[in-house]
């Protein structure tokens, strides 16, 4: 299987501090990656290289063409109404797409709203929404689902789950919630320090039952790796 | 400091003549360095106070109106358009129009040789001022009829590139303009003032204030600008470059030469007489029929006399 | 364990209605309106006053009554007709290539880096030089007729937009640019798209300043070998001290102002409805 | 169940280094300041050129090179530092005087509804009247002297301050003003602490306008009743056709700008030091 | 015990929809409220009212005169650093109770830091720590945990409760998290249809084990009324 990110020996550095150091990371076509870590380790910052919008200190860095990210703001251009948010680039002839992919996202009502009148959820799933609608080969996940109400959050969950058996884009998620992490991915990292301390596969069948001992068993070593006993 | 109107006597009983800065030649400019303007009017219990440089007779006009000026100098032109606004001054003295100074320049290769041959050129002059005055003397004295001609409306400081460039056929122009464009735009001078028969009088002018306070004082005044000037087209070479020798108002070489020989042919400061009034009535006619000035105006009641005066 | 709890207590007397709750009453419809043409209204009055308590007398600058009698005179003459017609024209001509220059050259350096530093220097120090001193090169290299008068007010209007659109197009959201360009959008699509909507405050203000300088360099330009127009009704009127044609002119001014302010706030809700949205003030 | 994975499979064909990470590597610490030179010298370079190829007439503009030596021999003379010394002190209390007075307009106006009704109509109407045609009033109200001069710069700075400041203000984040007002900041400290700081950007924009402005008004200004200067200096320049006097003046005026770029360059990094921690560009 | 809110009849329309309708709100001195809601039903919309950043189109609102947020995003004044954020109008006297506070939130190394350079949690702790130094009659939050990792987000929690024990404010979180909700709230309200439609006491001793059977049984029926079947 071929991969879909290669990052070799990455390095960078904000002011005297090396937020990532040294960092590997291959990550296959259609592999779903969950990556966790303290706040203010580097997660956005890995997040944002892959993307291409930060360079790098050292290391080598290989991405596929097509990537979208959700980041951990909305980010949405206030200029514009929120289907022309979705379909940004597009023209107005993908509209059409866009009201398709707000509905999925359950704001087809919105459609024609300002950025600015959203809701912090509301402004989260549009953003998701645009991400999704470019069926890309790398989707970047920010904590996209921080601002969601439970059953929301489920939805979105299935959907980027129905995206990623569609076209199998390789996936890396970056949240807080261990459960969520352990759900969805194929395999959670863990970044300490400016390296992964962790990188575990979870091989748990899907539909995964969070009520299992192998479940819990996982979540409580990934909850010690990030410091919190239970 | 602002200084105190001219009806006003300073501290030290003396009183205080505003007058615009005179540049770097000429009598005043002479008379400020060396001081002897203030021995003059010391007699009268008077000073002199050297106002700041006003290019144009309009803001002087604008200040005299104002009280913040007490003399001034400017062309019959401009004098009657302030005048028939705002009578707030009289003429006191007059120079006679510049015969030399003063007419229509071309190029030197220009094939133009006579004012006839302007018919169908272009000509750049001032509007509504001496220079457009002079234009329309000129066809007038040479039977060209005037829309034969095309005007073309440029402010004095903009038009030496236009004619020096070429984009114009000839200049009306007068004092300050005509010498450095003769000498430095490689021009020679068509007509001057004397073959157009110019009427375009210089004027002294005074503030119907100073006037009435202090008459003497302003008669101390006629007296040494008729001298000075006087002094000044005898050995005009010595009242050049006054203070300083470089900068822009610094004249050298051929303009220097020029300048002196413009100054040689000119007239000293005289008291207005009837002949004169005469032809001021007649320009102000002329701008009647312009419509540079709306109702008909009468020179006369704002002439005085100052040498007869006590 | 499930209790339902529900209007207990009274409020306690330091509870406040907060702020906001008072001031969200709807406004009467007419009330911006009418206070916008005070401070106008006040400022003729105040002229008014001035002369009727002899601070302005007539040769300084006529009345609102004699200026409203002298530009009637002036109107039945067609004059100003004439006048505002030659002048807006020029003035507006000028300022729609000034400004799009300004606009274009401002979004290149504001851009990227090596515009900035390409251009930003070079246009710096021309807009130090004030454009009143090269009325002379205009007229030798654009010769003494009408090209020559809209080149120099275009070059008036040049400057304020171009400061204006580079300071606001480096100070659109850098979060927001960064996604669009993660989402593919090409620099120009960025620009027209992100970058210039994000910037149009500061182009609205740039657009306001160019219109002054277009009138400021119109009457500059109109110095210059023409018989109509309003700058030259203007020097006329201050070589012949006719102070009602200036006051005329003046108001006219002010009023031509008034209208291109008016036109700019229309313009401003039209091309960016987004901010009625959620502007609540 | 666990399984560390690691290095597995080769990178496929289509992968590509992101673009960001290659722009990111260290410039040259000169490479800025040199390529800001670049377009002046370029601009003085053209210059020459059109002087060397017959383009520009010394009777219109002289060249570089003649331009040098009518300067040395001013300032020998001592005339150019005068003139410097008279002009740039009329150009900054008027330029001080006339950004303070934006700068509090544009705030009051900007941030009140109330006073932006009051005050925006009628500085728009202010502002499009041309300081140009005031001069006559400026000399009827306020004398001869140095005051008149002075005021003129003012009236002419205030407005493009005024404009951007009214313009920073109002599009300063409502969000973090709401915050502060919600932690208890009174008006004036949001004023002073949250929402100035954010109009920074515009009120530099204001500064380099008005700085433009001042200049200009101060040609304007130094036509009248003055014997001293470099808008007389190069108004006698025009008079006696001087045109190396000319040069020399437009010559001062744009390293003048330059200058002042500088400076207000160097404020704005010292004033905005938050801009510098996450400019990538 | 005297009301430090009370809210009623509130009705809040945007545009044609009464996002609130008839609203009420009686919160006591001390009591710690958890409002639940899924995303867009006007949670933010409350807390900006009771903040008075929002006026109402009707019913009466009744607040302290000192009131701090946690707004939704982390709204940092970016031309101040993290400290003077910390101790935004109080003077750069206060900035050792900044520090301190800085310190608690675990930030004291980024004190001098400016805002733009926070990572998300960092800049939702500088938030925290700024509505904490006040001592507020009123604590709103909005969801101030929602960008935090597991540990980060266990300490900010005690950091809050040890807050309440010894000002006691009244404090009204909004949250997504119904397990956060149980364990942090005297009492939990559920926003939806523009009114609140549950009311509950949680009865539960703290601390609170999220492994009781009333835990679960107070979860499962609020996930319920959240639209959630578990
Ligand atoms: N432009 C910058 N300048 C200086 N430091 C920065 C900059 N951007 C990020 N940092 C620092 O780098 C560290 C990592 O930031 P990053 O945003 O990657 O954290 P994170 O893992 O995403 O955290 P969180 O979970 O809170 O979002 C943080 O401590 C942050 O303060
Ligand atoms: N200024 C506005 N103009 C129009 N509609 C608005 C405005 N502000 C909010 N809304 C709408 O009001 C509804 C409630 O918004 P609010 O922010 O209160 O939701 P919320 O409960 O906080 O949701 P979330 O959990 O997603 O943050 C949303 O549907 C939103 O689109
Ligand atoms: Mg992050
Ligand atoms: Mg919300």
């Amino acid at each position: 299987m071929s991969l879909a990110v290669d990052v070799t020996g990455l390095r960078k550095v904000y002011g005297e501090r090396a937020v990532l150091d040294g960092v590997d990371l291959q990550v296959r076509r259609g592999e779903f990656t969950a990556l966790l870590g303290a706040s203010g380790t580097g997660k956005t910052t890995l997040l944002r290289i892959l993307a291409g919008i930060e360079g790098s200190d050292a290391g080598s860095v290989l991405v596929p063409r097509t990537r979208t990210v959700v980041f951990q703001e909305p980010r949405l251009v206030p200029s514009k109404r929120v289907v022309d948010n979705v379909v940004l680039g597009q023209g107005r002839g993908a509209r059409p797409t866009g009201l398709a992919a707000l509905a999925e996202v359950g704001l087809e009502d919105h459609a024609l709203a300002w950025p600015a009148t959203l809701s912090g959820g509301e402004a989260q799933r549009v953003a998701l929404a645009r991400a999704l609608v470019r069926e890309p080969d790398l989707l970047l996940l920010d904590e996209p689902f921080a601002a969601l109400d439970a059953l929301t959050r489920l939805t979105m969950q299935a959907l980027i789950g129905d995206l990623v058996v569609k076209h199998r884009p390789a996936v890396v998620l970056v949240t807080h919630d261990v459960e969520e992490a352990i759900a969805l991915a194929d395999r959670v990292l863990v970044l300490r320090g400016g390296e992964f301390v962790t990188d575990v596969r979870v091989e748990l069948d899907r539909p995964r039952d969070r009520g299992t001992a192998d479940f819990a068993e996982l979540r409580r070593s990934l909850l010690a790796d990030l410091g919190v006993t239970v | 400091a602002c200084g105190s109107s001219g009806d006003e006597a300073g501290a030290s009983g003396t009183v205080v003549v505003r007058i615009p800065d005179p540049g770097n030649d000429g009598y005043l400019a002479a008379a400020k360095k060396d001081g002897s303007f203030d021995a003059a009017l010391k007699k009268v219990h008077a000073r002199v106070q050297w106002a700041g440089d006003f290019p144009t007779f309009a803001p002087a006009a604008q200040a005299i109106n104002s009280g913040s000026l007490d003399l001034a100098i400017g062309s019959i032109t401009s004098a009657i358009a302030a005048l028939s606004v705002k009578p707030s001054f009289k003429i006191f003295a007059v120079i006679p129009p510049d015969r030399a100074g003063e007419g229509i320049i071309v190029k030197n290769g220009s094939p133009i040789k006579s004012v006839a041959d302007l018919a169908g050129r272009s000509v750049a002059v001032g509007k509504g001022g001496s220079s457009e005055y002079l234009l329309l003397k000129a066809l007038e004295t040479f039977n060209v009829p005037v829309d034969k001609v095309k005007r073309v409306y440029l402010p004095p400081g903009e038009t030496a590139a236009v004619f020096g460039s070429g984009k114009v056929d000839a200049w009306a122009t007068f004092s300050t303009f005509l010498a450095p464009a003769v000498t430095g735009l490689d021009a020679r001078i068509l007509v001057d003032g004397g073959q157009i028969k110019s009427d375009n009088y210089a004027l002294w002018v005074a503030s119907n204030k100073v006037l009435d306070a202090h008459p003497d004082v302003v008669k101390a005044v006629f007296g040494f600008l008729k001298e000075g000037s006087a002094k000044e087209i005898a050995d005009p070479a010595a009242y050049q470059n006054v203070f300083t020798s470089t900068g822009p108002q610094a004249a050298s070489g051929a303009l220097k030469d020029k300048l002196v020989a413009i100054r040689e042919q000119g007239e000293p400061v005289k008291n207005v007489e009837q002949a004169d009034v005469t032809r001021f009535d007649s320009v102000a006619k002329f701008f009647l029929d312009q419509k540079v000035i709306t109702a008909p105006l009468e020179v006369a009641q704002y002439t005085v006399d100052v040498s007869a005066a006590s | 364990m499930t209790a339902v709890l529900r209007g207990t207590g009274r409020p306690a007397p330091e509870l406040v209605a907060p702020r906001a709750a008072r001031s969200s009453g709807p406004r009467r419809r007419w009330a911006g309106p009418v206070l916008r043409t005070l401070g106008p209204l006040a400022l003729i009055g105040l002229w008014q006053l001035a002369v009727v308590s002899g601070v302005l007398t007539p040769d300084v600058l006529t009345g609102p009554g004699t200026v409203l009698r002298t530009g009637r005179d002036l109107w039945a003459d067609g004059q100003l007709q004439e006048a505002l017609r030659v002048s807006l024209t020029r003035a507006a001509i000028g300022l729609a290539l000034g400004a799009s220059a300004g606009l274009v050259i401002g979004t290149v350096a504001g851009l990227t880096r090596l515009g900035e530093e390409l251009i930003d220097s070079s246009m710096q120090m021309l807009r130090a030089i004030p454009f009143l001193s090269l009325v002379p090169l205009f007229i030798v290299w654009f010769g003494i007729e009408e090209i020559s008068k809209i080149i120099l007010i275009t070059v008036a209007c040049t400057f304020p937009m171009y400061i204006n659109v580079y300071s606001g197009v480096r100070n659109t959201d850098r979060k927001v640019v960064e996604a669009a360009r993660t989402f593919g959008l090409s620099p120009f699509q960025i620009v027209r798209q992100v970058v210039l909507p994000g910037a149009l405050p500061s182009i609205f203000a740039g657009l306001r300043l160019a219109s002054t300088l277009s009138v400021i360099a119109l009457i500059a330009a109109e110095e210059l070998n023409v018989t109509s127009g309003l700058g030259y009704l203007m020097n006329q009127a201050k070589d012949y001290l006719r102070t009602d044609v200036l006051a005329v002119c003046v108001l006219l001014y002010s009023l031509v102002g008034l209208l291109a302010d008016l036109v700019l706030r229309l313009a401003e809700r039209l091309v960016m409805p987004w901010r009625k949205a959620v502007a609540v003030r």
